[in-house]
């Protein structure tokens, strides 16, 4: 038991310290003109929202920002479930090659591969578009849905698949019905970091999307080189917000459309 | 037909494949391409102008230097975090404000950590209001400094929920008995560390460490905010010579990334080698 | 609905390993079959060929006159029990009872419900409906996934090592109660096990599979008391092989302490363990000359490393074998 | 129909302007531009979208971008043939014009036949003529026009130095109050020149021959000493500069250093108001002068209603556009027009205007205007600095 | 280094539930005692206890004259072998059975290497000290672990079921061998084991452990033919229980198919089941009067379902038990 509460005092101390920054930024945000000497702010203002929310693009660019970042979600979905599936199930010839172009996205300076691909939408008729970002913002995000949902299959092994199909249950409903439900707890770190990911994508997006898609980062990078301190912490607030309203979002989606709910799994 | 048939898992790795290879490799060679190309066709000056750079060296090395250590520090406070937390970790609360950093992108993250740690920052703040300090110029410089702590402090905090993320799913998976097997036979916590619990978290550090490194040696947000004006990280030179002066300097720039690529590489390689067999064994084996 | 299962010339590599070849068996409606044989033989890699869990190399399946060899596993009219219970741990006992008719998508959902409840019933576990599977013991575990693949009315139903994660005092009941469910529906069955007793009690025949093809099928007490090859002498039934070809069973052979001039044969011997099974007692015997060691009855006490003699009274009490089928 | 919007460019500039209004009639126009400045995307969203609605029936969408991913992204549109694009109007100078008329990403020239450029604009003017030494020919049009200042906060101190030989005593007299942004800074590039101008006496010498070595192989030495002997005293002892000019706001907001600077001679007084610089906050120039700046407007070679973006450029070049720019209330910079060529009631509105106390009289700013030199100085100053002054501790 | 283990008034309680109340036990230099009991009684709690892996509630364990009740696991001269063998999947076979000695720092590494090799060859695995565990069979794995363990030179060997997940073929004569390793090592160990018969044969002595304590304890045969309570003449023993406390043993016990007037009692039973073991036959007798199953020897050949009378010849066969302990 004594064991126990050392470690959560640990673990108290260790989220204070990740905690700790937010919370400054919260102060920041409704802050005026704080200054060093001053441990909290001596006046206040709500300045730095009043700018995002007056922003007349600011609310589309919230609507795209999630339409992109949950477009992103299903084709993960659609790309990475069968992808984690074969390399956690099955073993073949080349398999680390694969392994390590499926890893590549992640690995190499995306500056240096902006403008192949930059022409490669161009080609495919893509740029300019939203679906071409959604395309785009797949290549940062595949690697890691992959890598989630692999060691959750790997987790559960491929009993489950033989018993299910052995009982006459078709691949689909055998990913749909046995393995979904039990995957729950990846799904829901891969659907955070993806649209973590999508959400804060800008040099990506401003190129591809061509200013045709303006999504929330498009809006808020730029006053990153700003001394506006305020508008930078609230932006920075809503930008956070985001994930955790999908986050919300989809748990309802999960209950909806997950079968089995009865008993919550949480691990 | 029966090809597919009977290699059902080529199918399903197929989109996934195709797509990377398609965007990330040809990209890729488009960026090499660009690397040894100026106006008077192939030549391998601006390889040869980077190596014989001072400047570029040095900050080769630097760059370097930081990667490692920020990488190495969020790794061991990650296993950290995860092996003494892993109970508390389970519950989804919990996690979740460990995950807060994730929320955040990098630049507002070192952004933070000047509202920090910079002279005038809250902890200066906080030590003059404490009457230790009484000017900012006392307060240690921990930002924009020459060793890049400030540059390590950020990316270490950001990327330690990163490598929990990647943990988690191993300390799950553990053997619940191996411990005992080893208290059993004499050993101590730091042999059940060592024999139980390293051999299936090496593999996963050094993929998560790779990845960490690699993010950290090629982005440039950060040490833009927080680095000093020499030496400068590599990242933050190949920005520059991409986007500012008359673009004569791109190919050096483009040089400058695949250079950057080329040690990416040069580690994978080492890593896979190290990584591939024992984890062969491991699969194959009862411990799990 | 009179179907036979016919397996007909099956083989089966795991690339250049041959693990099963040229196997034939017929077995008839709602016969269990036991499968013995040595570890790693391949007799789980039988199963999963004939659940269509993994692609056969050569021959064919046929259930009645249909041929199932190409179909796949959710299509084939049989279900295959893992020695783990398996029970889906995210859905209830009677969801984990019903989902084979839902994939199969059989009647409403009422109705489904309506015969999950009824199998539940059958197998002993009404009231636990809507339990989770971790709330119930590991017998209860097995007798739900014994209901799970009974709903689905298979033809054939292959069962690998179901009993061997529960203990021994579950495990007769579960035995005799299992047998007596897949008689009363008339389901065939296939049915592994390491352990001979098991596969005598519960099989209608026994096949004893060994490297790579059937050494001997037949009525249990049939191959225990006339193995036709050394191995399933060796393996299956009891009693002494002598040299490559010849065989006392057991029953014919007596321990005696004094060597008498009156027998056929006899060889020395050493007690080596006492055990009592049923109250009569036994005595391993270890017989130097042969390299084997053999468990016999006695009536008279003896000592641990005593030397006894075991003797063959007649000559035609010694069986020829064929070496090999 | 490859090159039909090449083709149409090239008709166009057979138009009248007219014809050309005619054209641009009910399209829609997008403008990417830099978006990191509330002001400014304020005057674009609240001042500029519904007027030039209303006077041409033309839809401007601001598009927040850096001007550096805009050159990227039609350097590889032009590398891939994309003869359509999305962007009509880009916001430019400098460097970055170079490059973009190097590479010919530009439409053009198209400057000479806007209305407002011909009627209101000094097109005689070097600083019109030329972008950074760049020949502008007709590739963009002039937006508006600012010029370098020093920020300094009155209440520490009470007398701003006049010249460089002052500041230099100032800054020795108050180690670690004062630093300039990094050579790659637009800002700190300019603080350079300006030293670099002191050096060599004046810029009339840097102007003779454009880009000229050989003036700069008798000054440099002059320009070097000068900024090591700074350097011991700035913030951080000169170990470290501030990568970017925000980054020394914010120093200068933190009270961390007395002094900022920054081209737009207004630029304090929003930020005054938003309560990042202390309120005490004025401006000051040199005897020596202070560089002004143009900053154009140009038409990429791939912009699919150019027609649309000339009556827009043209809208914004107009007198009543440019003076609510200048109003502190949005932007607060100066006009990029010739105020005496303004009509009467402009001229007359101008001089009523009140731009805050933070800024300095029209006088004394029009009185130390220096010219920009040639592009080739800033990247000569960008090789060299760190070489000559960082690593020389 | 004569030290015996004594065991004193150990108790266990998981929260408010008790597991193991106050048991005693003394386990003599060499010996081997063999435990069973019903599933989830506390078996492997125990042995958890004595290994250090669980801290007990009350009472005390000493080694000799030392008393280790509050010493860490690794600090006590106990070692515990478990059901599956637990190589480290990344070590080879030599290095994990040097494993004990490296974190004892016992000699030099040519040393503990040379000291692998041999007891590698003590159980007769010479030749596969490079060789990965995964490359191993089942029963070859387990032989590495006890090597694993046995290098370590215990005062106490605790094993929980460490054959139940190896093979009927090779269990035997791994049984067999563990037990002679031990005697010529004269290393104390309590054997857990759900396998009566695996239980006699193994144990000097064997502990009968139910209802959180020791129910019985003696040499095998002794609790076999002389329980000292119903449960355990139910649960160890082969006989008929007769209201609460009068037993039959197996052995007193005859089947027969007409009913006599000679003997002292009988029952009328039914063949439920015919069995061979060790070439005897044996009837499952199921006698609806006492709710028992009974497995009975006979010479006479019997169908399935033929009613039969079980009967007791004398008197002084039926023995009177205590309730309980
Ligand atoms: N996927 C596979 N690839 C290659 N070889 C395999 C594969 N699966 C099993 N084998 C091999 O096939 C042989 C038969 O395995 P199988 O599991 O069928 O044996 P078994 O008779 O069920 O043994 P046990 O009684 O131990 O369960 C083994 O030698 C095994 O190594
Ligand atoms: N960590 C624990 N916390 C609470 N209760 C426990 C714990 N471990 C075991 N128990 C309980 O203690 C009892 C004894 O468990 P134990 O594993 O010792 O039984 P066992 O005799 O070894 O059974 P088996 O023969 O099935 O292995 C069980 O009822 C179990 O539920
Ligand atoms: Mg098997
Ligand atoms: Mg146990």
């Amino acid at each position: 038991m004594r064991k126990n509460r050392k470690w959560n005092i640990l673990y108290i101390f260790f989220a204070f310290v990740l905690f700790f920054p937010v919370l400054l930024l919260l102060v920041k945000s409704v802050s005026y003109g704080w200054r060093w000497g001053e441990i909290i702010p001596t006046s206040f203002s709500a300045r730095g929202f009043d700018v995002l929310l007056n922003d007349s693009r600011f609310y589309s660019a919230i609507g795209m920002s999630f339409l992109i970042g949950n477009m992103v979600i299903l084709l993960n979905l659609l790309i990475a479930v069968p992808a984690a599936r074969a390399l956690a199930f099955h073993t073949f010839r080349g398999k680390s090659l694969v392994e390590v172009v499926l890893l590549l996205p992640i690995l190499i300076p995306s500056l240096a591969v902006a403008m192949g691909i930059h022409i490669t939408m161009i080609r495919l008729g893509l740029a300019d578009q939203w679906l071409g970002v959604v395309l785009v913002h797949l290549i940062p995000t595949v690697p890691y849905s992959i890598k989630i949902l692999r060691s959750g299959f790997e987790r559960l092994g491929q009993k489950w698949e033989e018993q299910a199909s052995s009982l006459g249950g078709t691949k689909m409903a055998i990913l749909y019905r046995i393995y979904l439900p039990q995957l729950l707890p990846s799904f829901r770190s891969m659907v955070f970091l993806i649209f973590v990911i999508s959400l804060s994508q800008y040099a990506l997006t401003s190129i591809i999307g061509g200013g045709n898609v303006l999504t929330l980062a498009m809006l808020y990078f730029p006053f990153l080189s700003s001394v506006d301190e305020a508008v930078i912490a609230s932006f920075s607030i809503v930008f956070a917000l985001l994930p955790i309203c999908v986050m919300i979002g989809f748990e309802l989606v999960f209950r909806l459309v997950i079968p089995y709910q009865k008993r919550v799994f949480l691990d | 037909m029966k090809w597919f048939k009977s290699n059902n898992w080529s199918l399903a790795l197929l989109p996934a494949f195709l797509f990377t290879f398609c965007l990330v490799v040809y990209g890729l060679f488009m960026a090499a391409q660009e690397s040894v190309t100026t106006l008077n066709g192939f030549s391998l000056d601006a390889y040869k102008n980077i190596f014989d750079n001072e400047a570029f060296l040095e900050s080769l090395t630097y760059s370097l230097r930081i990667a490692f250590v920020s990488t190495v520090l969020s790794l061991v406070l990650g296993l950290l975090l995860t092996k003494f937390l892993f109970e508390t970790l389970n519950n989804h609360l919990a996690r979740t404000v460990v995950w807060l950093p994730m929320l955040f992108p990098h630049f507002v993250w070192g952004y933070m950590m000047i509202l920090l740690f910079s002279q005038t920052g809250w902890f200066s703040t906080m030590l003059h209001a404490m009457s230790i300090i009484d000017s900012p110029d006392q307060f240690p410089v921990l930002t924009n400094d020459r060793y890049g702590i400030g540059i390590i402090l950020t990316y270490t905090l950001k990327e330690i929920p990163f490598v929990v993320l990647m943990l988690l799913p191993v300390y799950a998976q553990l053997n619940r008995d191996l411990p005992n097997v080893v208290m059993t036979l004499g050993g101590n916590k730091w042999h059940v560390f060592k024999t139980v619990e390293w051999p299936w978290l090496f593999p996963v550090l050094m993929e998560a460490g790779l990845i960490v490194f690699a993010f950290i040696l090629a982005a440039f947000e950060v040490p833009y905010l927080l680095g000093t004006t020499y030496p400068k990280m590599v990242s933050v030179l190949a920005y520059e010579w991409f986007y500012q002066g008359d673009w004569s300097k791109r190919p050096e720039s483009f040089a400058v990334m695949m250079t950057v690529t080329a040690i990416i590489f040069g580690l994978l390689i080492i890593l896979l080698s190290l990584v591939s067999r024992s984890r062969y064994r491991m699969m194959k084996g009862n411990g799990m | 609905m009179n179907e036979k299962i016919v397996i007909e010339k099956l083989s089966k590599s795991y690339g250049e390993k041959c693990i099963i070849s040229n196997m034939s068996l017929t077995i008839e409606q709602g016969e269990i079959i036991s499968v013995v044989g040595p570890s790693g033989s391949g007799k789980s890699t039988l199963l999963k060929c004939l659940a269509g869990l993994e692609p056969v190399s050569a021959g064919s399946i046929k259930v009645g006159e249909k041929d199932i060899t190409s179909m796949q596993a959710n299509q084939r009219p049989i279900v295959m029990m893992f020695q783990q219970p398996l029970l889906f741990p995210h859905m209830t006992v009677l969801e984990n009872v019903m989902i084979g008719l839902s994939f199969k998508r059989k009647g409403t959902k009422a109705e489904q419900k309506e015969q999950a409840a009824n199998f539940l019933m059958k197998v002993g576990l009404e009231g636990y409906g809507k339990n989770y599977p971790y709330e119930l013991s590991g017998g209860q575990q097995q007798r739900v996934a014994l209901a799970r693949a009974l709903i689905t009315n298979p033809q054939l139903m292959l069962l690998d090592e179901p009993f061997s994660s529960i203990d021994n005092e579950k495990r007769d009941e579960l035995r005799l109660w299992v047998k007596n469910l897949l008689k009363e529906e008339g389901i065939a069955s296939l049915f592994i096990t390491h352990d001979i007793e098991e596969a005598m009690l519960m099989g209608d025949r026994v096949v004893i599979f060994a490297e790579q093809i059937v050494q001997q099928v037949g009525k249990p007490l049939d191959v225990y008391e006339e193995p036709a090859t050394p191995f399933v002498a060796k393996f299956y039934s009891d009693g002494l092989l002598i040299g490559t070809d010849s065989f006392v069973h057991s029953k014919k052979l007596t321990v005696v302490i004094e060597q008498s001039e009156e027998c056929y044969q006899s060889y020395a011997g050493k007690v080596v363990q006492k055990k009592v099974k049923h109250g009569s007692l036994f005595y391993d015997i270890q017989i130097e000359a042969l390299h084997q060691k053999l468990t016999l009855p006695s009536v008279e006490n003896l000592d641990l490393s005593q030397h006894v003699w075991v003797t063959v009274k007649k000559e035609q009490d010694v069986v020829h074998l064929k070496n090999s089928v | 129909n490859l090159n039909n919007s090449d083709n149409a460019g090239e008709e166009l500039k057979e138009k009248d302007w007219s014809d050309i209004t005619e054209l641009a009639e009910g399209s829609k126009v997008r403008i990417f531009m830099w978006g990191g400045d509330e002001g400014i995307n304020r005057y674009m969203d609240e001042w500029v979208a519904p007027n030039l609605k209303e006077a041409h029936n033309i839809e401007l969408e601001r598009v927040p971008m850096d001007t550096n991913e805009i050159l990227q992204k039609l350097s590889t549109e032009k590398r891939a043939n994309k003869e359509e694009g999305t962007i009509d109007i880009i916001w430019i100078n400098g460097e970055n014009f170079k490059n973009a008329k190097e590479f010919e990403l530009l439409y053009g020239p198209f400057s000479e036949k806007l209305p407002n450029y011909q009627n209101y604009v000094d097109t005689e003017s070097l600083d019109v003529q030329y972008d950074f030494g760049t020949e502008v020919e007709g590739l963009e049009a002039p937006w508006g026009k600012v010029q370098f200042v020093f920020q300094y906060d009155e209440e520490k101190i009470p007398t701003p130095p006049a010249n460089f030989e002052e500041l230099k005593d100032w800054i020795k007299e108050n180690p670690g109050k004062f630093t300039y942004p990094d050579a790659n800074d637009f800002t700190g590039n300019a603080f350079l020149r300006h030293v670099l101008y002191d050096a060599v006496g004046g810029p009339e010498k840097l102007l003779e021959n454009g880009y000229d070595e050989k003036v700069l192989a008798n000054h440099a030495d002059a320009l070097w000493s000068y900024l090591r002997e700074i350097q011991p005293s700035l913030w951080r002892n000169g170990e470290t500069y501030p990568a970017t000019l925000t980054d020394l706001d914010r120093l200068y907001s933190q009270g961390e250093v007395w002094m900022t600077m920054g081209y737009n001679e207004a630029r304090a007084e929003s930020l005054i108001k938003d309560g990042i610089f202390p309120e005490s906050t004025k401006s000051f120039v040199l005897d020596s002068g202070s560089i002004g700046n143009t900053h154009f407007l140009a038409i990429p070679f791939n912009s699919p209603n150019k027609a649309g973006a000339m009556v827009a450029i043209d809208f914004l070049m107009s007198p009543d556009a440019q003076l609510a720019k200048y109003e502190s209330t949005y932007w607060g910079e100066n006009m990029a027009l010739d105020p005496t060529k303004l009509p009467e009631d402009a001229q007359e509105k101008l001089a009523n205007m009140d731009r805050g106390a933070s800024v300095l009289s029209p006088e004394k700013l029009s009185e130390s205007l220096l010219p920009e030199v040639d592009a080739e100085y800033v990247n000569w100053l960008k090789e060299h600095w760190v070489n000559e002054v960082v690593q020389k501790q």
